[in-house]
């Protein structure tokens, strides 16, 4: 169904001063997706969500929500609502007139607020506390309160600007699950902001990878993982090796480079501009190293390495090697299968990792 | 109405209030002050604030012309049958500001030395208060009467030099020198009549400059405590009537003064304040005790030697001023 | 804060009290005042504009040494209050926790919640001859006659450094509360004496602190009349005590004006010598009462 | 607080004995103050004559106690009048002060908060004789145009109202702008996101959240009107409050009643004084 | 060398009136050893570490530093130093003066003073910043100076309580190597306190795993994740699914269990008190359950279950099965060669492991 989309910018811009914050960035957002925008600290993602919200004015572009432009209806009429980072519930009210608080704006009578708010209470499971205090709920009931807040005007668009950021680890591993299950639930379409890649990757359905005041890449989680457009992706979505090489030829796809350390690797190219003699960026993710004692036999990459450093760490354990022909050092991931456990500080072993998981791009 | 008095301790006591209150309904307020203050608090209200003030006859002239914070009786509101004749026509005379009169006696009365005979029994003249045997036990007030009393016991004459600055500034200097040399034997100044009753009753002062009427009144305690008339004379003064420029209840500070002058209600004032009413036959209710301390202190030739105050040239007070001011910070 | 978003007839609204208060309550009248000082009177209702009345000032050695006998009693005062209120404090701030801290710091409060006036009255009871210590030192047989302790400069100054005690302590326990405990253990497991540890890391912490409790301390000191004016009797002699005189026995305004803007001028160069002395600025350290 | 400073004994003992005697020194003058409202004397000085009410409830000569002074009783009644306009104008305006200065930049705004500051070191009494200079040579000047009389400008109740609230607003702007700096701005935004008005969002969220602190500073603001002297001294008329009314009786050399009245006002002091820290950790 | 350790405990306790933070634990580090405490918030942690500092006496027991009694000496004069949990730099101070504090205090002089903080800085990798001002670093690098401070002593033993708490979560994985790094460069034993056990696993030579005030295991990094001793280590260190089964019987170290699901499991007994009949914790690790299309003719553990949810995280990506048997959630590591990428919520697969990897442990 091609119905118009709940969310729509078009090369929407804001300037702070002489400083651009966001640069002209179109993207549209079907109803009921979870959409995420991931990018470092202070790389505008806060500055787009609050133009979303209307808390401030683009400096230029349009914004439609669904389908209407929404850049002269001021944030207290704007079908979107939207989670702060610290959440925002007002402590000076019960959990009921936190929740209730939108429909007593909007002059809904006493009875029926008392009714929206248990049931939208219950959908987020913590039916039966609206007469309870804000301070009296856990991190997780707090967050889940906030969101409820937001859906008992049943808006267009939900806005969360990393609500995880404040939660402790063990309980933001909790709480990316259950967000992503009451997104379902309500099936309403939801614009999350975070830094943290894995929370995009474990709850998207559609990742924006925003850096500078521009979007890199658009796509789904798998996407951005195994086909990162752009150097910056492949770097910021995952753990990768990174290495600086050379380019000695390109056949189609296929790129042959060479590494300051005299390396020869094979790769395929990820991005244009990538020709004949200039720098380019070579990205291999740890767990695509495979690790052997002897020699193997294939067509990709690899060479012997000494074990600089083994970082046990369980099921994530890696060893880090130095390349005994570049000089470069390497993180491998160690297969889970706990094969080589044996490994210590100082020894030798052969790596390598195929032509295709070696994704290279131009320099810029 | 409200009457809103500025007077001195004891003019106004709550028996005579009451009495007044019930008579013709108003209501009184009663703020404590002395003649500074008063003329102070009238200069900063620019004569409000207040609806009756009864400043000491001398010194409404000089503040009038200067600030013009009272404003004309009218003679025909005042009964001015209950008033003795002589004193009525010696405070018009000197309460005249262009032709106009300001105000009229209340309470008269002295400044001397209050003396406690057992232990000061050396004390009769003002300047014997710098004597040795009572050194750390006297006291005086700060203001401008000391200065006045020292200079006759010194045997000048300031009210002879008031019209001639110069003159006056040399008296004011040698009294304020003699002063000077006796402040390491002053107790403390003092400020206001029960401040020095106090001091006097525990012991802690046993010998001060000071009005009459705190003598007599310290004397129904102390048999020892009376007045004494200083040899050099003591000073004479005449608390008057005077409307405030800007008071309110003129109705009722004319009754309030048609009210005390009556003979019967002036008794009642004088049991109070302990001094004498210009109210005609206003003594004869008096108390035999007061009549008998007051001839006690007063005989003939101390009569004779009171020294009146005549009124205040604008321009001396702050001479004066600066001279108490050295005083003050003298060691 | 998006303050473009804002409206701005807010800002003006909220503007308007503000310099309402400012203007008419603080600016104009110390302009009034000023142009008051500068007129000197030359007759009845006669008055010239001169420097007449600060020349009345430096002409007269009574009014300048008051001024700096008011001055160096008042750094005098800042000085103990300090040096007495610091370890209290301290002891508040570092060395108690949980209900006995709030009852502590309660306590240091609870003889400012009555007037000043009450508590210097207070003093003279305990003070004057026929007081309390008097009868105590004559009840144990350490005086033989009445002893008078008022009237006199101790009088002053223990009064004084009473009033002021709370002004001290609380931006003192303020700061030294928020001295990380972790930074005086860090000290002392580097090797440092107790008194290193004040010198080189709980004072240079307090510094703000201290500095507004001084500057308020010594504005009251300097400011205060009655204080000096019960407890010092008739050597009480304070600059304030001048200017009221002036307002209020002499009524003399002009010169009481001259005075006053000596007044503020002193205390203005005093507190900025001391913000300067100590690096800290007005705005920085009075957030701290 | 720091457990892990090991002190020796004998110096953790001298350390409780200074602070003990400090606590002592606090408490002594308010105590004497208060025993001697009960001396059957008419000084408020040794020797201990026995124990009396009569200097609270005595209404014959010498001995007539607070509740039959007139004057007393009506300065009492002046100072809470004065002491309520005061607190109220105070954190109004402290208030509105507290939004500017926080919320918003302007130009000018450091020289604005200096000058606002700037009560906190201006003597009171330099307070007090500028206003009463100004406001008497406005009147002077108002009466000669117009020859109406403006008795609000001459010393009075107003004076000493709009005195007072001359450096105590600066105290209030203090009190309520460290608690709106705690305020988190995104509660407003998140108001506004759930379709409150601004001022809505200000009403709901903002204002509720700065009642303690207006409060405390109301409280603070009525104690500190109360024991006012050096500013109220210049500006009073003939309404004396209640610290004026007691320092001439003072300087008078007065009966106990001052130590009755004195008693009162420390009962009621401390009362409001345990409210003002009350909601002070209602901010917490 | 069995030279004396560095640090030991005996029997060493600590009651906050009747509450017993630290419960007569023992132990010895030592000389050159990375020894990490590992434990929940509140175990009791921070208590000893400042046991060992001197900013608490012990209750009961003895600590012995370089084989001599320690409870006499105050801390400004015990050869420990310590870095704070926010590191407690003195912001009064620049770098030098931060770092040449303690050599002041001893009345080294001045020119000795700058030399040593230079050297000492610049083995941190900051040489030349004595004169600037501590807030003028960041996060990693205040770390250093806090390190470099304690170091400039030559302390027998340097205490750690969580350093990193504070730090954000790349600096964090940054700072974990840096700071093994260090370590090993000095050679001095350090004491590492933590709730992590990430940071744990890849720094340590020895964790000691706490709870309660006692230590439940102490052992290598290895130890603790394959032969975990305790219930609480098996599912504190590393992640872990866990099952309440009943023993069904016991043979030797092998033991068959029946879930309240009614599945059937075979494990090894991972500690004393199991007995028939009696209720027993099982742990496996998401990384040992395998996962099959068809079904496995293994002797272990499995059935099939049905996808409830893919969390898709790069190389960390799981599955949550539902046992289709009994109804338990079963969580598992997706292989790092992608071969169930495919998997999609609501498809079924089957699952199974080890019996070696099924550890039960008496409920207590
Ligand atoms: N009101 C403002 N005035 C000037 N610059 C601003 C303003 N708000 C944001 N910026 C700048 O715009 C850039 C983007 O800020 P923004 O808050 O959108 O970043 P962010 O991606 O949300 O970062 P974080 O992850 O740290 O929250 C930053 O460089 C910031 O300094
Ligand atoms: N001074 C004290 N008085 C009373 N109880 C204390 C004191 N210090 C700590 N405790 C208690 O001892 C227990 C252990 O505290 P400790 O600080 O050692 O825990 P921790 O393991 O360091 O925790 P965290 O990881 O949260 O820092 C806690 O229950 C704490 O409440
Ligand atoms: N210089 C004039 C003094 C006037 C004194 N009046 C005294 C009143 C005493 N109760
Ligand atoms: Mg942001
Ligand atoms: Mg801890």
């Amino acid at each position: 169904m091609t119905s118009t989309p709940d969310l729509e910018a078009r090369e929407i811009s804001k300037s702070f001063d002489d400083f651009k914050a966001v640069k002209d960035i179109s993207f549209t957002v079907p109803q009921g997706t979870f959409f995420s925008i991931l990018g470092p600290s202070g790389c505008g993602k806060t500055t787009l969500l609050r133009m979303i919200a209307g808390f401030q004015k683009p400096t230029s572009g349009d914004l439609l929500i669904k389908g209407r432009s929404v850049l002269d209806v001021p944030p207290n009429k704007r079908q979107v609502s939207m989670v702060f980072q610290h959440l925002a519930l007002f402590p000076m009210m019960n959990i009921g007139a936190n929740v209730g608080f939108s429909l007593r704006q909007r002059g809904v009578n006493k009875s029926d607020i008392k009714q929206q708010v248990e049931h939208v209470l219950e959908r987020v499971g913590l039916g039966g506390v609206a007469d309870r205090s804000v301070s009296s709920l856990s991190g997780g009931q707090k967050q889940r309160v906030a969101i409820a807040r937001c859906m008992v005007l049943e808006p267009d668009v939900l806005l969360l600007d990393e609500p995880l950021g404040a939660l402790d680890l063990k309980l933001r591993e909790h709480m990316k699950i259950e967000l992503k299950q009451l997104q379902a639930e309500f099936n309403t379409t939801f614009v999350y902001i975070t830094h943290d890649q894995s929370e995009a990757l474990v709850m998207s359905d559609q990742i924006a990878v925003m850096n500078h005041g521009v979007f890199e890449q658009v796509g789904t989680p798998k996407e951005l993982y195994y086909a990162p457009q752009t150097a910056f992706v492949a770097g910021f979505v995952g753990e990768a090796n990174k290495f600086v090489a050379t380019v000695e030829s390109i056949a189609g796809n296929a790129v042959t480079l060479r590494t300051q350390g005299g390396r020869s690797l094979q790769g395929v190219a990820a991005g244009a501009g990538l020709a004949k003699g200039t720098k380019a960026h070579v990205f291999v993710r740890p767990e695509a190293v495979r690790l052997s004692r002897s020699a193997p036999q294939s067509a990709g990459n690899g060479g012997e390495g000494i074990v600089q450093n083994v970082l046990f760490n369980g099921a994530n354990s890696q060893v880090m090697l130095l390349d005994q022909l570049s000089g470069a050092e390497i993180n491998v991931a160690l297969p889970q299968t706990g094969e080589y456990r044996d490994l210590v500080k100082g020894g030798a072993v052969h790596f390598w990792w195929e032509t295709e998981q070696t994704r290279v791009y131009a320099r810029d | 109405e409200t009457l809103r008095l500025l007077t001195w301790g004891g003019y106004a006591p709550d028996d005579v209030i009451a009495k007044f209150e019930a008579e013709t309904g108003h209501t009184v307020e009663v703020t404590k002050s002395n003649n500074e203050e008063m003329i102070a608090k009238l200069r900063a209200t620019n004569g409000g604030g207040f609806d009756l003030a009864q400043p000491s006859q001398d010194r409404i002239a000089g503040p009038q012309a200067e600030f013009g914070i009272y404003k004309p009786l009218d003679m025909a509101k005042i009964d001015t049958a209950l008033f003795i004749p002589s004193m009525l026509s010696a405070t018009e005379g000197n309460t005249t500001v262009d032709g106009a009169v300001y105000a009229v006696p209340h309470i008269w009365g002295t400044s001397g030395l209050v003396v406690n005979t057992a232990m000061a029994g050396s004390v009769k003249d003002y300047t014997d208060l710098c004597n040795a045997d009572v050194a750390g036990k006297v006291s005086y007030r700060l203001k401008r009467p000391t200065l006045i009393g020292f200079a006759y016991a010194m045997g000048l004459d300031p009210f002879a030099a008031y019209g001639d600055e110069a003159a006056y500034k040399d008296i004011i200097d040698q009294v304020e020198a003699k002063l000077v040399e006796c402040k390491a034997g002053v107790k403390t100044y003092w400020d206001g009549g029960d401040e020095l009753k106090n001091l006097m009753r525990s012991g802690e002062v046993v010998a001060s400059m000071a009005w009459d009427t705190g003598g007599w009144q310290l004397n129904d305690d102390n048999k020892d405590i009376t007045f004494v008339a200083p040899a050099s004379g003591a000073l004479g003064w005449i608390d008057t009537f005077a409307l405030p420029a800007r008071g309110r209840a003129d109705e009722a500070a004319y009754a309030w003064i048609n009210f005390v002058m009556q003979p019967e209600i002036a008794a009642m004032i004088t049991a109070s304040a302990g001094n004498f009413t210009a109210s005609q036959g206003g003594d004869a209710d008096v108390d035999e005790a007061l009549k008998a301390k007051y001839q006690a202190s007063f005989p003939q030739a101390a009569i004779d030697n009171i020294k009146w105050y005549p009124s205040v040239p604008a321009g001396l007070e702050a001479l004066e001023g600066a001279a108490l001011d050295r005083i003050n910070a003298a060691k | 804060m998006p303050v473009t978003d804002r409206s701005k007839l807010t800002f003006y609204l909220l503007l308007a009290p503000l310099l309402l208060w400012l203007v008419t309550l603080i600016i104009l009248p110390h302009v009034g005042m000023f142009i008051v000082s500068l007129r000197e009177k030359v007759g009845v209702r006669e008055y010239e504009t001169s420097f007449a009345n600060y020349a009345v000032f430096f002409n007269e050695p009574l009014y300048w040494n008051t001024f700096a006998r008011t001055a160096y009693m008042s750094i005098a005062s800042t000085v103990l209050t300090l040096l007495i209120g610091f370890p209290i404090s301290y002891y508040i701030a570092k060395l108690t926790r949980g209900r006995t801290k709030t009852t502590l710091f309660l306590m240091c409060l609870i003889p400012f919640w009555v007037s000043e006036l009450v508590r210097t009255f207070g003093w003279m009871i305990l003070l004057r001859e026929t007081g309390v210590f008097s009868g105590v030192l004559q009840y144990v047989g350490l005086a033989d006659a009445p002893v008078e302790m008022l009237y006199n400069d101790a009088a002053i100054m223990v009064g004084l450094v009473y009033t002021s005690m709370l002004f001290m302590v609380v931006p003192l326990v303020t700061t030294l509360d928020s001295l990380d405990d972790s930074l005086i253990e860090a000290g002392y497991d580097l090797g440092a004496s107790g008194f290193a540890i004040l010198r080189e890391i709980v004072i240079p912490h307090a510094m703000p602190g201290i500095v507004s409790g001084c500057i308020v301390v010594f504005m009251l000191s300097l400011g205060n009349y009655l204080t000096p004016i019960l407890l010092g009797g008739k050597d009480s002699l304070w600059f304030t005590g001048l200017i009221y005189s002036q307002f209020i026995t002499r009524f003399n305004w002009e010169l009481g004006s001259a005075f006053g803007f000596l007044l503020l001028g002193l205390s203005s160069l005093i507190v900025f010598v001391g913000l300067k002395l100590s690096r800290q600025s007005l705005g920085k350290t009075m957030a701290q009462t | 607080m720091i457990t892990g400073i090991p002190q020796s004994g004998a110096f953790r003992w001298t350390y409780r004995a200074y602070v003990a005697l400090f606590f002592i020194f606090l408490a002594l003058p308010l105590v004497t103050v208060c025993v001697f409202a009960f001396n059957d004397s008419v000084f408020p000085s040794l020797p201990w004559n026995g124990f009396t009410w009569a200097w609270f409830f005595g209404d014959t000569a010498p001995h007539i106690g607070v509740f039959h002074e007139r004057p007393i009783l009506r300065s009492i009644v002046t100072s809470g009048v004065v002491a309520f306009w005061v607190a109220l104008l105070a954190v109004a305006v402290g208030t509105c002060n507290a939004f500017l200065f926080v919320r918003y930049d302007f130009r000018g705004k450091s020289v604005l908060y200096i000058l606002m500051l700037l009560p906190l070191i201006i003597p009171g009494i330099i307070l007090g004789i500028s206003i009463l200079v100004f406001s008497s040579s406005v009147a002077n000047t108002l009466e000669d145009a117009t020859g109406l009389w403006f008795d609000g400008l001459r010393p009075g109740l107003i004076l000493v109202v709009l005195g007072q609230f001359s450096f105590i607003t600066t105290f209030a702007t203090l009190v309520i702008s460290a608690r709106l700096q705690k305020f988190d701005f995104s509660l407003e935004e998140a108001a506004l996101n759930l379709g409150a008005t601004r001022w809505g969002a200000v009403r709901a969220v903002t204002l509720p959240f700065l009642y303690p602190a207006m409060g405390a500073a109301g409280v603070v603001a009525v104690l500190m009107s109360f024991e006012n002297f050096n500013t109220t001294l210049m500006l009073v008329g003939s309404d004396a409050p209640l610290t004026i009314t007691m320092f001439d009786r003072l300087k008078l050399g007065s009966t106990p009643v001052l130590n009755a009245v004195s008693l009162l006002l420390i009962i009621v002091s401390a009362f409001l004084g345990l409210a003002s820290l009350l909601l002070q950790k209602r901010e917490k």
